[in-house]
């Protein structure tokens, strides 16, 4: 049953990409990127990784989703649609079916170790003391770079207040 | 066996989303047989009062929401960093903690920055 | 937040200790007062068994909006000796949807031949067509000849 | 009733190879999608894509062969409070060129300075 | 799970879970319609009036003849708006709200499926909705929607935050994120004796949340008349409105069991799951007319207002409530320290209510004046002008 | 390319459209309202979607006729309309009115003065976004009123009551008992809407500091009534240009000190309290006998030429009536001076740079009568 559920989600992510780097409106590209984002929530529940799961949707399906939603809606894209997509769209897709090409080359050319189907489950309170014993300076840095975001941004908003 | 059990879990909150699609889409199936629809012009203008509708419609809106989602993604963030050590404080110990105190201290002065900044605050 | 609590002490208060004021309007009938007005309608002589109207136009000239419309004619009883009255009512309309229940044509008239209905009968008047609104001269005096108008009309 | 999730091995259906397939799949449709798309709010969401790409391969790789250490699942957690912060700024820099330039279009957005 | 009955024994997970997510579904809708009359009822009699009385006994048959009523009404999408976002919005809003419900134990066997993080599940599921509301106002293509769309969003993701910090203040103090363990450590002490702070952020915020009154801006009747619904009519009005009420219940639930105890308190796990049952429903019921009654009482607050109150005011304290359970834990400090450290938390929380207030010096009251000295007397002619010219002309 | 660019770059205010068809505008006012986010960077309030022609209406009826005109153009305050109306017609004609009609006059104005305020109160609440709770609290005790209304001059909206030179007929029998048993339930009315929403911080916070207007603002604008009271300026008409009967009372004005809703709220309710002390006060003054009509009156009202112009002060301030005659039974010309209209005038001013959700409650605070506005 994994499997079938392996594929269903593996579907959702790539049709949930495919979504959003080819549609031509917009916010059906951001809701397809939710699906896509929701998906890679299931394959983390496969995995076994339940918090990363419970992370992902929290993070990505609640802030990072409003924060591209309100920009989408703060730009009225959706007037602008007509040229999502550049000259460069041939390129692009030869250079990103170049890239595939290699990458499942190396994934076959790779010889795997003998258990491939066995993982190990991760229980949630060992991230937690993984967390906060042997990757505290990162994880006191992660505030930094977040209280930086935030500056910023702010910044980036004061400047918007002063001109009105 | 706990993943089995997991994954059984989980199970349920695929299903869920099923169901629950489901239960719309029957509402909304039911509602197109039994509910009169009418395609006439004037029912399916946008409501503005009774006017006809002016101008764009879909324009900005106040940045300062902008705003706030950072805010809200950034203690987000920190939430995530929260639920682990929370939840196993009381093995984790004094270092944990203060870990944790320096992480929230330091968001917690970028909130102070954004208050003293008067982002919380809409001035007229 | 003290007025936050004193606003939800108020709710509950009244949720708790005082009766509601709703009236189930069509089974029960609030009392509705002597001097009510409703609409205008003629009233029957008993004594002479013929309306007191003798349609000399005057609620006609002060309606405000008129809404009145009066056809007067001689009185057969008159003539059969049977009443002192020379001339009555023929025709009698009232247009209710314009009417708006001033009291004027009360106060102008004569004879008190007219009064404003002070039933529910005079309130309960909806109709699917506004010109089944237009009363005429039967239907004006229909509820004076039955005696159902409170004695207290003031005509 | 719940038992709490203990690190044990288990067997599953799938292998590592099909993790890591998707991933690539994923990751190479974020690249064509930041090279292909002009709208800038789009290249940061085709971004996403490729930063989920690195978090799945991570956290499978992780699970299928560190049996202990799961480095790849912190790093994933790692990699999503970086893609908020950088989500968050970037979009921001987005609305305020946006703002002065009147358009979300990167090829547009070719001076150093005006 | 749910349908534990023997009747029904089958060991498939996935017919079962299916089997047991629509039964609830079913009785959860009932229980929807069932809640509009009880709050039509409630908030009828705190407003001297009766509520529903003709549909039925007691207006009992009132939430049917509403369905019936909303099935059959006229179905209108404005054609200018977009298909995909305006129906997809129905989805998107009712489907977190059901989600939620997978992880909410009613009684210590009844349950749909036992999420080992279901604290941190139900945050980050109830979390979603906002998309179905943004998606809704972008979509109606009507000033008013989107208005209420941004309005929601951004009034969803400011009480999360509080909601979030209020629950990981419970989850410091059991040591949990699971539901279950957390009703199993309230055995004999309810969770909101030892973090009443957390328990009115909570109670604030899940307000907010399910944008009943005083913070129902995105739907202010007085202002964007409706919101985000303002589009909607007929079935997918009330499908909104279902969400909203399957919201209300779900937070309430919460509450029931992170707060006061869930099935557990105060007769323990060894009592039946009727009564068990019975405890749950009567706590819900409890946080439910809260709503009502807050609904009853207050005027709405302005945007800014709201925005300033969750992070001014909620967020500052949740985080301080952290801290202190942070240091309770740590330092090996007795309970009562949680009671003692969260109640004056609390008693600060309420004296902030003047934060909604605009700050400045006391208000002077009102002048009275008794009479004034310049008063004129009445004229006594009548003022007359014989013959104005503008009348003789 | 360029001109989609241009477009696009411009800050667009979105104009939101609010009214006719609105909850909150109070009948069919519309506000074109220009949104910047939540902001309100203009307002266009468009009026006359209630115009009937009220005023001209009654230039083609005679004195009486017009009564009822009056009702139906201030449909709160119908004593307040029909006072000034009648006050109007007897300046004309020089007739003194019995001190009885006076009397109750006066009580009959200030009950409907109560009964206009328990409207704005229960209104107002809604505006800030009380579900309903002000309304249901204001409107029983309104209702006694509306009752008592209705038993002295038979209708419980369009009383045209008031006649020139006195009354149309005698009060009740019981008349005097009954006004106390009502002002019972008004006080009690009061009571609960001072609970309910006075202290009420969320109230507070809603209302303080939002559309004020200072005194020169307010004259400047010409308001009248609670509004400009609110804002610092002892203006009442009872107080100085008594007119009836207003100079034998003792009563106190309230006036506001920062002039925004809030004060204007609470100007009202305070004026509430002073009006149920002036009701009782003329009842204790009350001619048990009397006339209620001035002797002498013709049966058809006939004034001399001239113009006069007569105000009271209604519940949302100073109604005027101008009336110009040539003689005859006619007024040749009649003008409304409805404060709600001049009231109304000052919603530009007061919504500039307030939140969207302030402007209905700025909107609220003017207590306007639409059909008064339009006429």
């Amino acid at each position: 049953m994994t499997e079938v559920f392996f594929y269903i989600f593996a579907a959702t992510v790539i049709a949930g990409g495919l979504g959003v780097v080819l549609l031509r409106n917009i916010v059906y590209s951001a809701l397809t990127l939710i699906a896509s984002l929701m998906g890679v929530a299931g394959i983390y529940i496969l995995l076994s990784v339940e918090f990363l799961a419970l992370v992902q949707v929290l993070i990505y399906g609640g802030a990072v989703m409003v924060l591209i939603l309100f920009a989408l809606m703060l730009t009225r894209t959706r007037e602008l649609k007509d040229n999502l997509d550049g000259d460069q769209k041939p390129l692009a897709a030869v250079a990103a079916l170049a890239l595939l090409g290699s990458f499942i080359a190396a994934i076959t050319q790779t010889t795997w170790p003998r258990d491939v189907n066995q993982i190990t489950t991760v229980p949630f309170n060992d991230i937690g003391n993984a967390l906060f014993e042997r990757w505290a300076v990162p994880f006191e840095i992660a505030s930094g770079v977040l209280l930086v975001a935030l500056v910023g941004a702010i910044i980036i908003a004061m400047q918007e207040e002063g001109e009105r | 066996m706990p993943f089995d059990a997991l994954l059984e879990n989980y199970l349920a909150v695929f299903l869920a989303t099923i169901v629950g699609a489901g239960l719309i889409a029957t509402a909304l199936i039911a509602a197109r047989l039994l509910a009169p629809f009418s395609n006439q012009g004037n029912k399916r203008t946008s409501y503005e009062c009774g006017m006809m509708p002016i101008g764009q419609t879909r324009t900005q809106f106040s940045f300062r929401y902008y705003i706030f989602a950072i805010l809200f993604l950034i203690f987000d963030v920190e939430a995530v960093f929260l639920f682990p050590w929370a939840a196993n404080l009381v093995n984790a110990g004094h270092a944990a903690f203060w870990e944790m105190v320096l992480f929230i201290g330091i968001l917690a002065a970028g909130l102070a920055y954004a208050w003293k900044k008067g982002v919380l605050q809409w001035n007229k | 937040m003290i007025g936050i609590m004193r606003s939800m002490a108020l709710v509950m208060k009244v949720a708790l200790t005082r009766k509601p004021v709703t009236i189930q309007y069509p089974e029960v009938h609030r009392e509705i007062p002597n001097r009510d007005r409703a609409f205008p309608i003629l009233i029957w002589d008993e004594e002479h068994d013929e309306p007191f109207c003798t349609g000399c136009h005057a609620c006609e000239r002060a309606c405000p909006v008129e809404c009145m419309t009066v056809v007067m004619k001689d009185n057969p009883k008159h003539a059969a000796g049977e009443s002192k009255r020379r001339k009555i009512i023929d025709e009698f309309w009232i247009d209710y949807a314009r009417c708006m229940r001033c009291n004027i044509c009360v106060e102008v008239c004569n004879f008190e031949a007219i009064g404003m209905n002070n039933t529910w009968a005079g309130h309960e008047l909806s109709r699917y067509d506004r010109k089944d609104l237009v009363m005429d001269v039967e239907m004006l005096l229909s509820q004076s000849k039955d005696g159902k108008v409170d004695p207290g009309l003031r005509a | 009733m719940m038992v709490p999730l203990l690190q044990e091995s288990v067997t599953t259906g799938v292998e590592l190879q099909q993790y890591v397939i998707l991933s690539s799949i994923l990751f190479s449709i974020g690249v064509y999608g930041v090279l292909a798309r002009r709208n800038a709010v789009l290249i940061l969401m085709s971004v996403e894509l490729m930063l989920n790409a690195v978090s799945i391969n991570m956290v499978a790789f992780a699970v299928y062969t560190a049996p202990t250490l799961f480095v790849g699942i912190i790093f994933a957690i790692f990699i999503i409070t970086i893609a908020a912060a950088e989500v968050g700024l970037a979009l921001g820099i987005v609305l305020r060129v946006f703002r002065n330039r009147g358009t979300a279009n990167v090829d547009e957005i070719d001076s150093l300075k005006w | 799970m749910l349908l534990a009955a023997p009747a029904i024994d089958i060991d498939q997970p996935f017919v079962n879970a299916a089997l047991g997510l629509i039964a609830f579904t079913l009785v959860m809708t009932v229980g929807v319609m069932y809640a509009t009359w009880y709050e039509r009822k409630i908030v009828a009699r705190m407003q001297y009036r009766l509520g529903p009385t003709r549909t039925g006994p007691f207006g009992l048959l009132q939430p049917i003849a509403d369905t019936f009523k909303l099935l059959t009404k006229e179905d209108l999408r404005p054609a200018t708006a977009d298909f995909v976002a305006f129906e997809l919005a129905v989805f998107l809003i009712f489907i977190p709200a059901l989600m939620v419900f997978v992880a909410v134990p009613f009684t210590a066997d009844w349950f749909i499926s036992a999420i080992p993080l279901s604290l941190l599940y139900i945050l980050a599921v109830s979390g979603l909705s906002f998309i179905g509301f943004l998606l809704a106002g972008w979509g109606s293509d009507s000033k008013y929607a989107l208005l209420g769309g941004m309005r929601a969003a951004a009034q969803l993701i400011s009480y999360e935050v509080p909601l979030i910090m209020a629950m990981v203040g419970v989850v410091m103090v059991t040591g949990t994120v699971d539901a279950y363990q957390m009703i199993l450590y309230q055995d004999t002490v309810p969770l909101i004796v030892w973090q009443p702070l957390g328990f009115m952020i909570f109670l604030i915020a899940s307000i907010a949340e399910v944008e009943r009154p005083p913070f129902d801006i995105p739907t202010g009747e007085s202002e964007v008349a409706g919101g985000v619904f303002i589009e909607y009519s007929g079935i997918r009005w009330s499908m909104f409105q279902l969400s909203s009420y399957v919201n209300m219940y779900a937070f309430a639930l919460l509450g029931a069991f992170v707060f006061m105890g869930g099935w557990e308190w105060p007769f323990g796990t060894d009592v039946g799951w009727g009564l068990q049952l019975l405890l749950t429903v009567v706590k819900m019921s409890l946080f439910i007319v809260f709503y009502l009654w807050v609904r009853a009482s207050f005027p709405r607050l302005r945007p800014d207002q709201l925005m300033s109150y969750a992070w001014k005011v909620l967020i500052p304290f949740s985080l301080a409530q952290i801290f202190f359970n942070g240091f309770i834990i740590v330092y090996d400090l007795p309970d009562v320290a949680y009671l003692i450290s969260s109640g004056l938390l609390t008693v600060g929380l309420g004296y902030s209510a003047i934060f909604i207030v605009r700050r400045g010096e006391p208000r002077k009251p009102l002048q009275m004046v008794p009479a004034r000295a310049t008063a004129r007397k009445p004229e006594p002619e009548p003022a007359v002008v014989a013959a104005a010219e503008g009348a003789a002309t | 390319m360029v001109a989609e660019h241009e477009r696009s770059l411009e800050v667009v205010d979105i104009p939101i459209n609010m009214g006719p068809q609105h909850p909150s505008t109070h009948g069919v006012f519309r506000m074109v309202l220009m949104v910047d986010g939540e902001k309100c960077v203009d307002v266009i309030p468009h009026i006359g979607y209630m115009h009937r022609g009220g005023e001209k209406l009654m230039e083609a009826m005679d004195f009486r006729q017009g009564i009822g005109y009056c009702d139906r153009t201030e449909y709160l305050a119908q004593f307040s309309a029909e006072l000034a109306y009648v006050m109007a017609v007897e300046r004309l004609m020089d007739v003194q009115v019995p001190e009885r009609a006076e009397y109750i006059r006066v009580i009959l104005t200030e009950l409907n003065r109560l009964s206009s305020h328990f409207m704005f109160m229960g209104a107002f609440g809604i505006d800030s976004g009380v579900f309903g709770t002000s309304f249901t609290y204001a409107f029983p005790q309104r209702e006694y009123l509306q009752e008592l209304f209705e038993e002295v001059s038979g209708d419980r909206l369009m009383y045209a009551y008031f006649r020139v030179g006195g009354l149309a007929w005698e009060v009740t029998d019981n008349f005097v008992q009954r006004c106390h048993e009502v002002l019972k339930h008004t006080q009690q009315g009061i009571r609960d809407i001072d609970e309910l929403l006075t202290k009420n911080e969320i109230f507070i916070g809603r209302c303080q500091g939002i559309g004020a207007f200072t005194a020169e603002q307010a004259i400047a604008n010409g308001l009248s009534g609670p509004m400009l009271r609110a804002s610092g300026v002892p203006w009442d008409l009872r107080k100085d240009e008594p007119y009836s009967v207003y100079d034998r009372f003792n009563f106190e004005i309230p006036v506001g000190n920062y002039g925004d809703v809030y004060d204007r709220y609470l100007v009202r309710l305070e004026e509430m309290r002073q009006s149920v002390s002036i009701v009782e006060q003329a009842l204790e003054q009350l001619p048990a006998e009397g006339p209620i009509v001035a002797e002498k009156l013709p049966r058809r009202l006939r004034t001399p030429p001239g113009e006069v112009y007569a105000k009271v002060e209604s519940p949302r301030g100073e109604w005027g009536v101008y009336l110009v005659s040539k003689g005859g039974d006619k007024p040749y010309r009649l003008k409304m001076r409805s404060p709600s209209f001049c009231n109304l005038s000052a919603l530009r001013e007061m919504c500039l740079n307030q939140f969207l959700a302030d402007a209905v409650m700025i909107l609220g605070s003017m207590d306007i009568v639409l059909c008064c506005v339009d006429r």
